[in-house]
């Protein structure tokens, strides 16, 4: 995994997308799947992809495969855009290149496939996620809340959460 | 057979090395302070609680009552009131009070000040039985000290 | 020296409780004072001057301290153990010697006595922590009892190969023998076994293994356990399980002393009395504290590894060289 | 029944089908080797561990949510209230990323003291770690020498920042004041005093072996455990991957300065311990080369007094003592966050404990969570 981020984005677009989606940086449709470099110095990462809820199990067996580790999940609430964004950050251990991945969900049907299967440490971010925004990992084997009350039914970090 | 009893002997040789270490620090004077008949120097920059600065001239507050201290703070804990009296060329403060129970001791207040009228305090022993305690108002502490202490430049 | 028989045992009861008790207090805060100093600390300075009266403090708030029974407790077991714990320390007393004629109670079978009632004390801490229902003093109860089983063993090898170079169960006899300078202390009697300094050494470890104290002290593993077998107990209960593992240590080392360090014998061969064995007591007793102090505890499979793999087959070597070099080299 | 009931139920089941009993042995969330409020569901086969299970949240704060109430400058004092004991790092990553958002300049100076600060905090916060560590082995004297050092770095950084622990010292452009050279002095005369003691805390543990015993081997996390969880830091390092954020994504003035990243392949306790000892060694050697090359200078840059970002996102990720930790910020181009991500090392670190405790000894699973070096709240937040 020592070739550029932008090699590494068009080789994901090409395993995620076979057909030969464009991938194209302006604002990606929400089905389809877009990789690009992004400016390090600005942005924290290298590269950046976009898929489809749906894929994103697939994206990430493509990271476990090349050696990343996942960094981190988590929410944003698009409260405006009636989405929810869910973004999944790489490292390479031992390459150093980063990258993240975004997928869009709706807002009032949150639910996306778990990674748990692949990265077993996403289960926790999974969990809070879950907990914070309410996204509903479909086959995690135990989304229950980790951090709040085992009770808690409410979702902190959604924009529209009172107290 | 060799290896064995050498190896015996190294771990044996490093408990006794281990005893020796702390043998040296035996025979050491103890390094702690016996906190209530002695005490550290509280450092010049210690962030106690905020208090309020007296102008070296007049004895009164430097505050012009901006709000500015209010509006940065992180816990909404600073209050401060004022208005412009008759004569003066800004306005001083009628209320300034801090609720020090939910005070994160940042220092963001001191640090947009304009006039530099706040500076930290250095008590440090903040240890009370009740809440109210703790509601500082700092014009009437700006006014103990004033009483007590004649001149501005001693310490609180 | 020649009391009527009464009156002796009583000055002895009296005397061996008297000194049980204020070397129990006193060791704690030897311990507490000893910890601080290895820390840079000064330790107790509050009560009394130099803290000399913590322990009488201490010994006030536990006596005031309700005693909670645990509910679903063995009530009878669990109180029964701090006394369990207690009676075997004192009874050993009887037979130590202090001084040429300072011995409650001079027997010929003296050190069968101490090592017999040495291990009653295992039984103590199985039966709280097996009473008290709560799991980490029955893990802890567990370990105890394996821990002292293991150590056992190489305890009484190494006595055995003592009592082969002195002949006598008798402590004041065995004391007797180490006379004239410490050239002839066990420890250093190189010509009968050139291993005995070794010896001492396996001693001196069972010794700490059998007390329960750090580095082996599994039967408390604070950081593990808690407080092991004697969680639950609470005010003075807690207080005599305390009490009994400084008096285990006193007569660990007592015996120690009377074994391998020539007991009341001077190093000079003149001048010996009661003095020179408690000077050699309480070094070995700082040397306990100071072991506590430096090194962290052994892990419990290591524990017994130790014993059954090191301990064990030296002191089986050392048994067998002292047999041989006894029978050869004197006739 | 919930999940994680059933899950314990499995385990139970299995051990009864080998003819084995278990029980359920509750660690904490008040024990002394879970150092704060971290609970262990233990389900136990004897002194064996069939199944780990961590249960957290006693101290969870919602930082995050926090940080949505507040302008960016504000959330400041909530960074170093996360991981207590390395809150420079937390600050410097909160504060570089709003920063290169923002597109702020940091003066070369302040950069300096960034680095001399960050490193002083973290063998502040390994020596706590290593007192602890050698608590959780039953060693108590180890923790006083350490925290006789630590209140030496301490005694420095309350000189310059007016606090012990919550510093809140850096500030968007810079930091909050300036330091003196009595603090520069200072800062050079622990490197000198912390070198032989670091000397007697081989001679008195590492060297010890009853400590090496009790590690050597136990809680192996290797290359692939650590990928798998993301757990990074000491426990990466320990497992033979030289992967140190100071390296990988350099930031402040470290690529300027020599120093070795420690590894130790093995993985198990022993290596993250080793690890955590000579990365001592190595912020010693940083901090002395700062030293020598700190410039005269501001410590602070312009900054506009209502700062807002523009809209976007952008991470930031700096190297703590406990391992990477990265702040995700997102912009809507207010002067307040629109969301904040905190991205702590103790959480992907906790996280593997399940999965590497299976089969341990209780003794050697509570030596393996000590060498994790795990700070409760910042797992929780």
């Amino acid at each position: 995994m020592t070739e550029p981020p932008e090699h590494q984005a068009a080789e994901f677009a090409a395993a995620l997308a076979p057909d030969g989606a464009p991938a194209a940086p302006e604002r990606p449709g929400p089905d389809s799947v877009s990789a690009h470099v992004v400016e390090f110095k600005r942005r924290g990462v290298h590269w950046e992809a976009h898929v489809p809820p749906a894929q994103v199990v697939a994206a990430a067996r493509w990271f476990a495969e090349k050696g990343f580790a996942l960094d981190t999940l988590t929410g944003v609430d698009w409260i405006a855009q009636g989405e929810m964004e869910v973004v999944y950050d790489f490292f390479h251990p031992h390459t150093f290149w980063r990258a993240a991945v975004r997928t869009r969900v709706p807002r009032d049907h949150p639910e996306l496939p778990t990674v748990s299967e692949v990265f077993p440490g996403a289960n926790w971010h999974e969990r809070e996620a879950h907990e914070f925004f309410g996204l509903r990992f479909t086959g995690h084997p135990h989304l229950t809340p980790l951090l709040l009350p085992e009770d808690a039914d409410f979702h902190p970090l959604r924009k529209d959460y009172a107290p | 057979m060799k290896t064995p009893l050498r190896e015996l002997w190294t771990g044996f040789r490093s408990l006794l090395t281990g005893m020796r270490v702390t043998l040296t620090q035996f025979f050491k004077p103890p390094v702690t302070v016996p906190y209530p008949y002695a005490t550290l120097p509280i450092p010049e920059r210690y962030r106690g609680h905020i208090e309020l600065v007296r102008d070296p001239e007049t004895g009164m507050s430097l505050c012009v009552a901006c709000k500015s201290c209010e509006k940065a703070c992180p816990s909404g804990c600073i209050v401060v009131e004022g208005i412009k009296r008759e004569g003066d060329k800004k306005k001083s403060p009628t209320v300034f009070t801090v609720d020090f129970t939910r005070c994160s001791l940042c220092g963001s207040c001191v640090e947009v000040c304009p006039t530099e009228a706040l500076r930290f305090s250095r008590r440090y022993n903040l240890a009370g039985t009740d809440r109210e305690a703790y509601f500082l108002d700092l014009l009437k502490r700006l006014q103990a000290q004033a009483a007590s202490t004649p001149t501005p430049a001693t310490k609180a | 020296m020649t009391l009527p028989e009464p009156y002796r045992l009583a000055a002895f009861v009296l005397g061996a409780l008297a000194f049980v008790g204020l070397n129990a207090a006193y060791l704690v805060w030897v311990e507490r004072k000893g910890a601080a100093r290895f820390q840079r600390r000064p330790g107790p300075t509050e009560v009394g001057p130099e803290g000399l009266l913590q322990p009488i403090a201490d010994a006030i708030k536990l006596l005031s301290k309700q005693v909670i029974v645990p509910p679903g407790a063995d009530a009878l077991l669990f109180r029964l153990a701090p006394a369990v714990v207690m009676a075997p320390a004192l009874m050993t007393f009887a037979v130590l010697p202090f001084g040429a004629h300072l011995t409650a109670r001079p027997m010929s079978v003296g050190l069968l006595l101490a090592v017999a009632f040495g291990s009653i004390n295992v039984m103590a801490i199985l039966l709280g922590g097996w009473a008290s229902r709560n799991k980490y003093a029955i893990i802890s109860a567990a370990r105890v009892v394996s821990q002292n089983v293991a150590y056992e063993i190489p305890l009484l090898l190494v006595v055995i190969t003592l009592l082969m170079i002195t002949g006598t169960l008798d402590l004041s006899e065995i004391v007797r023998q180490q006379a004239g300078g410490f050239w002839r202390w066990n420890v250093f009697k190189l010509w009968v076994n050139p291993l005995m300094p070794v010896t001492f050494v396996i001693f001196f470890i069972c010794l700490l293994a059998e007390t329960n104290r750090a580095p082996f002290d599994m039967a408390e593993a604070e950081s593990e356990l808690v407080a092991g077998a004697f969680t639950e107990y609470a005010g003075m209960g807690f207080g005599v399980f305390f009490m009994a593992e400084y008096a285990n240590i006193v007569v660990g080392c007592a015996l120690a002393t009377a074994l391998f360090l020539g007991g009341w014998q001077s190093p000079f061969g003149i001048g010996s009395g009661v003095g020179w064995f408690l000077l050699k007591l309480y070094l070995l007793i700082f040397t306990v504290v100071w072991i506590r102090w430096t090194f962290p505890r052994t892990q419990f499979y290591g524990l017994l590894n130790l014993s059954w793999k090191i301990l064990i087959p030296i002191s089986l070597g050392t048994l067998g060289l002292t047999s041989v070099l006894l029978k050869f080299i004197r006739p | 029944m919930s999940t994680s009931a059933a899950l314990a139920d499995a385990a139970r089941a299995a051990a009864r089908a080998e003819g084995r009993e278990t029980f359920v042995l509750n660690l904490g969330p008040q024990h002394p080797a879970t150092h704060g409020v971290l609970r262990l569901k233990l389900t136990m086969d004897g002194e064996y561990i069939a199944r780990a299970e961590p249960v957290c949240g006693y101290i969870h704060r919602m930082h995050e949510k926090m940080g949505e109430n507040r302008t960016w400058a504000q959330f400041l004092p909530n960074t170093s209230r996360i991981d207590y004991l390395s809150a420079m790092h937390y600050t410097h990553a909160y504060v570089a990323a709003v920063e290169r958002a923002a597109q702020l300049e940091v003066p070369r100076r302040a950069e300096f003291v960034r680095v001399i600060t960050s490193e002083l905090n973290r063998i502040s916060s390994h020596l706590v770690w290593f007192g602890a560590f050698l608590l959780d082995l039953g060693g108590f004297t180890p923790l006083l020498y350490a925290f006789d050092d630590r209140e030496k770095i301490l005694d420095l950084l309350e000189r310059i920042t007016g606090a012990r622990l919550t510093y809140c010292y850096y500030r968007f452009g810079g930091l909050y004041n300036d330091v003196d050279a009595e603090f520069l002095r200072g800062a050079r005369d622990f490197v000198r005093y912390l070198r032989p003691r670091l000397d007697m805390y081989r001679e008195l543990v590492t060297e010890n072996i009853i400590f090496r015993k009790r590690l050597e081997g136990i809680g192996v996390a290797d290359a692939e455990l650590c990928r798998r969880y993301g757990a990074t830091g000491p426990v990466l390092r320990g497992a033979g991957v030289a992967y140190d954020v100071r390296r990988a994504e350099p930031y402040a003035v470290y690529p300027e300065l020599d120093f070795k990243i420690p590894t130790h392949p093995r993985g198990d306790s022993l290596a993250r311990y080793l690890v955590r000892m000579e990365e001592m060694e190595q912020s010693l050697r940083i901090i002395e080369q700062a030293l020598d090359l700190i410039p005269e200078g501001p410590f602070r840059s312009k900054v506009p007094k209502v700062l807002k970002l523009p809209p976007g996102d952008t991470c930031f990720a700096v190297e703590a003592a406990r391992g990477r930790f990265m702040v995700r910020i997102v912009s809507d181009g207010r002067d307040i966050p629109y969301r904040v991500k905190l991205r702590t090392p103790s959480f992907s670190n906790l996280s593997l404990f399940e999965e590497a405790s299976r089969g341990m000894l209780l003794a050697d699973a509570l030596a393996f969570l000590g060498s994790l070096d795990l700070v409760i709240p910042d797992i929780d937040r």
